[in-house]
């Protein structure tokens, strides 16, 4: 019997490593050509390289929501704080594009730990509530201390620099290709990243805490430690990501920062799809884009944008890429 | 050497004494059932074994260590593991993955067995000897949440012997089963306690399988101990017979 | 099954060409603004959702009108000219992607942007790096002109500076010489309350105090109780928009009017039209206004635009926005090119004849700092309007640009010019 | 500087008290229904516009009163059609779901009403200060505090000695069990989302009179009731109560020290409240953690 199933499992493992990898294959090349492609299709690289951005966030908050099962609706803040850490190291310290990247998400990452230790004992709309509130505090110090951050009027006065590669230099000022690149390259290397830790035995005790607390308590997982090394890791890609979008826009403001944006990251993952790996970036894909576009149809476009929430949540709980298997599968 | 003793513990919520001085010592390879009416304070005592509360007053001996104050997960890396009354699984994931988080948590999920070839061939070759166990080879590669129930509780208590304990706390293992499930599950836990020497406390309703299963009993009613002895003993004291059995049937 | 299939067209080709269809229905808003090259495009960025959407539809009015007369006389080097408007949200992200799609994707000859003086800076950064040329309809903050000027960017609406020489000297020499002042703690209050406090201390004045308030601010009763505390003789009031009208609403049920003189730097139609008569109190500027007996073509402009608006006056705002629209086709005719550099050497100096200027001095793009030099309109707030229900102010001076602002040679700004 | 610090203690309270009224309402509904409640603020600007629209018909005294009415009404069609489906599932459904309400309800607002500020007249009588001394207390301020207290006592009334009241207490504390006695749980969780946006229509009326009427003042308002529930605790309206005059008082406090940190106070006044006190201050341990 035991035979038997080890025979036939590598035949089904096979067939779906073979799935998964067309699969990774097709995102990876979507991606990788995407300055050529999209302009046939009314895009343009800015709008590819902010889908890349904001597809990252979405998946840092889908990191601890779709995978471990906790709820913040103050990713803004991490995000915000690696976008001023970028800013302000490079305007202030030096000008170089990979430092300020590694500042930024330094400052974010630190700060959310240290917030997540003080909050990891709280559970479901609590939680969400109190990350509200914290994400604003930093809203408000970004907003108020306006001689280091530029107050409401966001911090200018910084550039990304060219990359210095050591034989050559690569322009990602002015060329908007290089630099789409240059995010592609910190995309994946994020995803790989994530994609590593959640293949672990680590991973998968993230799963169990999100599957059923209580069971993961008794196996003896030390949940409150977990949920914190979680917390703190996807606030780490979250100021990650914070950072590229300060290099993106050459700018960071505290709006950045506000709790409508960690509305928008949980809305790219739940729209995608939050059990998917890949479903945030999707979802982000889908929201950038019609929002840009609806956006030049009406001044109403918030309107529409509410409307994407109330139908999401009704219709699509489990995204579209939950969607589309479901259809597939039945 | 008594591998689990409880001193005198009591647990009261506000006015409500729900365990109330009980005591009880466990030798290694025991099959011990512990029952008594509803409301008795069978799940709250078990709680405080657990750690999943911690006594009002007395003391939980676990293999010559006081761990009354420690949180359940240490208890847990000390060799206890516990079953829930509801089924208590991972419902979005196979029966496979189940199994495997518990395996991995038990090797004390290193970087090993993350990286190596070997270390992960050893947690997936323990996780098919626990599936061939519990005869859930077939069903493996299913949803927990969709399987039967009895296959979910045969789920849970592989887990919970996935982590390799020295004491098996189950939680009214058979309830809510119809008979033939409530035989599989008796079977199982026959057999991990007869061919794994393994050391046993369960809480049970069927007098049919504490019976059939226990080397001593213990009762409770309204908190505190009414008796304890071997099944015969059991059947032939008078007080439990009014208190208790009587009642049930 | 076996059978060879039948030549005719199956549910399924049908269906196919149909989502074809309709996904090239969906694309085609894309593909046609991508195709349309004959018109001349001409991007505006301003905020029409969020606290400033009543001022930025105002900009939009005019603009659009603008665009009508354009076209009606032949649009831009014979070309139409479309108007292709985007939402910054109050967002600087939001704005300076919108800024990168309407140069990117919809190739946009001219930009208009934005209300919000951060975002009209950000958005600077970006027409700077694509050699587009760029006129900022409202937004106030002096550097845009001044600090951080670009070769390519040029302002409609006056610098805070210019509102602060225009109202200092009336308040200093009808009201007295102790000003506290209430302030917006963002870019702009603290320029505006700066460049007041310089006036103030040139004439010998004083000040005893001032608040801070944070930018959407909607009860400003602490600060009143500070304020009036500190017994001034001129009460500076610098927010603007909702944070204004909260204030000022507060003002007159403190009754806090009577007793010390409410004023300010810059005074809105928009927030007028929103506070209660009771509210209407103070001394203040325009940028401009409607009601200009015996100025050419005034009139005009006031009924075309009421024709537009549903009704309503012109506001500085649409004033704005139609200037600035404008402007783009004065320069053409006058350098008969798209090249932005010439057409910014152009831009430098240039003059706004009687049918665009609508006021009685000079107005002029200075060649320095491009800079518009525009009047200030220094009067009083009316509380219950006599005649129009709109004409809520009440003009005593009109004072040109050349005195107000100081000249370009000392805005601190330095332009550089691509090579 | 007594002086002063009186004068913003009294103020502190009277804005605070604003707060309670839209606290109370949003923390009715979190605490029986375990929905966040993010469109509460879209509420109270369809609550104030109403008011302006029937203001001519009505009168101020009929607006005050109707409009907290239909917004109600308003608040149990969307309870009933979007968020009753949502009951059960994980919160994080119910909370996009007003958030997304929210974004609709001000567009909307400013699609119907406009963009441009309206102004909402209260009667003149009310409209002074009724001493020069103490010129910050204006008829109109003392009404909205003393329409708070009335408000707010009726409806401690209610939940004490009404049947259904008394369910509501007990559905907050354990619904399982209520349920299981047979109580109509969807009913009374209709009747409490209605009660909770009746207060948040009330609350735009007020404020209306107080700051005029825009598009966009709902948001502004939110966050301090979101403060006021976590300081006070969740789960106990007490807690809101309390903790909504805290945050006015301290906000007041600090317009005097350090006016730019005023709006900041209360976050930093929140993070020590749950470093010290985690569960809040009138927080019951377990609830909801």
């Amino acid at each position: 019997m035991t035979a038997a199933v080890d025979k036939a499992a590598p035949v089904a493992a096979n067939r779906e490593r073979a799935r998964s990898l067309a699969m990774l294959a097709a995102i990876w090349g979507v991606l990788a050509l995407a300055p050529f492609w999209m302009p046939y299709l009314g895009g343009y690289t800015a709008l590819g390289t902010r889908v890349l951005v904001l597809g990252l966030g979405a998946m840092a908050v889908n990191f601890l929501l779709g995978f471990t099962g906790v709820l913040s609706f103050g990713h803004a803040a991490w995000f915000g704080l690696g976008a001023y850490g970028c800013g302000l190291f490079l305007k202030f310290i030096a000008h170089s594009t990979p430092l300020s990247i590694v500042a930024g998400t330094l400052l974010g990452g630190v700060m959310g730990a240290i917030l997540g230790a003080l909050i990891v004992r709280r559970r479901g709309v609590y939680f969400a509530m109190v990350t509200i509130a914290f994400g604003q505090v930093f809203y408000y110090i970004a907003f108020q201390w306006s001689s280091l951050t530029g107050g409401d009027d966001g911090l200018r006065g910084f550039q990304r620099a060219p990359l210095d590669l050591g034989f050559t230099t690569v322009d990602i000022l002015y060329n908007s290709t290089a630099f789409y690149y240059f995010v592609l390259i910190c995309f994946a290397a994020a995803a790989a990243v994530m994609g590593f830790i959640l293949r672990s035995p680590f991973g998968r005790t993230m799963l169990a805490i999100r599957e059923n607390e209580r069971r993961a308590r008794f196996l003896g997982i030390p949940i409150e430690l977990h949920i914190w090394i979680v917390f703190t890791l996807s606030c780490f890609f979250m100021a990650f990501a914070g950072s590229l979008y300060a290099l993106v826009n050459n700018f960071a403001d505290p709006l950045g920062l506000h709790y409508s944006q960690s509305g928008n990251f949980v809305i790219m993952a739940v729209l995608g799809g939050m059990r998917k790996f890949w479903g945030p970036l999707l979802g982000a894909a889908v929201f950038v884009v019609l929002q840009d576009y609806v956006s030049s149809l009406t001044v109403n476009w918030q309107f529409f944008i509410g409307l994407l929430f109330v139908v999401v949540v009704l219709f699509f709980p489990r995204g579209l890429l939950g969607f589309f298997q479901q259809r597939v599968q039945s | 050497m008594t591998l689990l003793r409880v001193e005198n513990a009591s647990k009261k919520f506000g006015d409500l004494v729900a365990v109330d001085g009980v005591s009880m010592t466990v030798e290694p390879g025991e099959l011990r059932a512990v029952i008594g009416p509803n409301g008795a304070g069978k799940t709250t005592f078990f709680n405080l074994i657990s750690g999943f509360l911690t006594p009002s007053s007395g003391r939980i001996v676990f293999d010559g260590e006081d761990v009354t104050k420690l949180l359940p997960a240490r208890r847990v890396w000390r060799g206890m593991a516990r079953t829930f009354q509801i089924t208590e699984v991972f419902p979005e994931l196979t029966a496979r993955e189940n199994l495997r988080i518990a395996v991995e948590v038990a090797s004390g999920y290193r970087l090993k067995t993350w990286l190596s070839r070997d270390a992960d061939g050893e947690v997936r070759a323990r996780v098919v000897d626990l599936l061939d166990m519990s005869g859930l080879v077939d069903k493996a590669d299913r949803l927990v949440g969709e399987l039967a129930h009895g296959d979910q509780r045969a789920t849970e208590i592989m887990m919970a012997l996935a982590l390799r304990p020295r004491l098996l706390l189950l939680d009214e293992p058979t309830a809510g089963m119809g008979d033939k499930e409530t035989y599989d599950i008796t079977q199982l836990i026959r057999k991990l306690h007869k061919n794994q020497n393994l050391t046993i406390v369960l809480i049970e309703h069927d007098m049919r399988v504490v019976f059939h299963l226990a080397d001593r009993i213990m009762v409770l009613a309204e908190g505190a101990m009414l008796a304890e002895g071997t099944p015969q003993e059991i059947a032939a004291n008078e007080a439990v017979q009014t208190a208790y059995l009587g009642k049930a049937a | 099954m076996n059978q060879p299939k039948p030549p005719t067209i199956g549910r399924r080709t049908v269906l196919k060409a149909a989502a074809a269809a309709g996904v090239a229905q969906v694309a085609a808003p894309f593909v046609i603004s991508a195709r349309a090259a004959e018109t001349l495009k001409i991007g505006m960025i301003n905020p029409f959702t969020g606290v400033y959407a009543a001022v930025s539809n105002n900009e939009l009015i005019g603009a659009k009108f603008a665009v009508e007369q354009m076209n009606a006389k032949g649009g831009i080097l014979g070309r139409k000219v479309e108007l292709l408007t985007e939402d910054s949200a109050n967002d600087v992200g939001t704005g300076v992607q919108k800024a990168r799609k309407l140069i990117d994707r919809d190739k946009v000859t001219f930009i208009t942007a934005d209300v919000n003086s951060a975002i009209a800076q950000a958005v600077a950064q970006v027409t700077n790096e694509k050699k587009v040329l760029h006129i900022v309809p409202g937004g106030h903050t002096d550097p845009i002109t001044g600090t951080d000027c670009h070769w390519n960017v040029f302002r409609v609406c006056n610098t805070t500076a210019m509102e602060a020489n225009s109202v200092a000297p009336v308040l200093f020499k009808k009201y007295g010489k102790k000003w506290y002042f209430i302030t917006p703690d963002y870019a702009f209050g603290h320029t505006l309350e700066a460049a007041a406090k310089k006036d103030l201390a040139k004439m010998g004045g004083t000040v005893v105090g001032n608040a801070l308030t944070p930018l959407g601010t909607t009860d400003f009763s602490a600060y009143l109780i500070q304020a009036r505390a500190a017994k001034p003789d001129v009460l500076l009031v610098l927010p603007q928009g909702g944070d204004m009208i909260n204030c000022m609403k507060q003002i007159a049920q403190f009754g806090i009017n009577k007793t010390i003189h409410v004023a300010g730097l810059q005074q809105e139609e928009e927030s007028l039209i929103a506070m209660p008569p009771a509210s209407r109190v103070g001394t203040w500027m325009f940028e401009w206004y409607w009601k200009q007996p015996g100025v050419p073509h005034v009139a005009e402009f006031v009924a075309d635009i009421r024709k537009r608006s549903g009704g309503h006056v012109p506001t500085a705002r649409t004033w704005f926005g139609y200037t600035a629209l404008w402007s783009f086709k004065l320069v053409t005719d006058k350098a008969k090119t798209l090249d932005a550099v010439k057409l910014a050497k152009a831009l430098g100096g240039l003059e706004l004849p009687p049918q665009i200027k609508l006021q009685p001095n000079k107005v002029y793009y200075a060649a320095g700092d491009h800079q518009l030099r525009t009047s200030s309109f220094v009067g009083e707030a009316v509380a219950n309007p006599k005649g129009d229900p709109e004409d809520l102010f009440h003009i005593d001076t009109v004072i040109p640009g050349d005195k107000t602002s100081p000249p370009d040679t000392e805005t601190g700004c330095k332009l550089t010019w691509p090579a | 500087m007594t002086q002063l610090i009186l004068f913003n203690v009294t103020n502190g309270l009277i804005i605070g008290a604003f707060y309670v009224l839209m606290a109370i309402g949003l923390s009715l509904i979190l605490n029986l229904s375990n929905v966040i409640n993010f469109a509460h603020g879209g509420f109270l600007v369809v609550g104030g516009y109403l008011a302006y629209t029937l203001e001519p018909y009505l009168g101020f005294w009929g607006a005050l009163l109707a409009s907290p009415f239909l917004t109600a009404i308003l608040g149990l069609a969307i309870e009933r059609v979007l968020i009753r489906p949502l009951y059960g599932r994980d919160p994080l459904y119910s909370l996009l779901l007003t958030f997304g309400l929210a974004f609709m309800f001000e567009d909307g607002t400013r699609f119907i009403w406009g963009a441009q500020g309206k102004p909402f007249t209260v009667p003149d009588f009310m409209a002074q200060s009724l001493s020069t001394e103490f010129f910050f207390l204006t008829g109109y301020r003392l009404f909205m505090v003393a329409m708070v207290a009335v408000t707010v006592t009726l409806l401690f009334l209610l939940l004490r000695f009404t049947r259904a009241g008394i369910r509501i207490r007990a559905g907050t504390l354990d619904l399982d069990t209520v349920s299981a006695l047979g109580v109509n749980v969807r009913g009374l969780r209709s009747l409490n989302f209605g009660v909770g946006i009746f207060l948040a229509g009330l609350s735009g009326v007020l404020a209306g009179g107080q700051l005029g009427l825009e598009p966009t003042m709902g948001a502004g308002l939110l966050m301090p009731s979101f403060i006021a529930i976590i300081v006070g605790g969740v789960g106990s309206l007490i807690g809101t109560l309390v903790g909504g005059l805290l945050i006015g008082v301290a906000s007041g406090l600090t317009a005097v020290l350090l006016p730019s940190a005023s709006e900041a106070v209360i976050y930093v006044l929140m993070a020590v409240v749950l470093l010290i006190r985690p569960r809040g201050l009138f927080g019951e341990e377990g609830m909801l953690t």
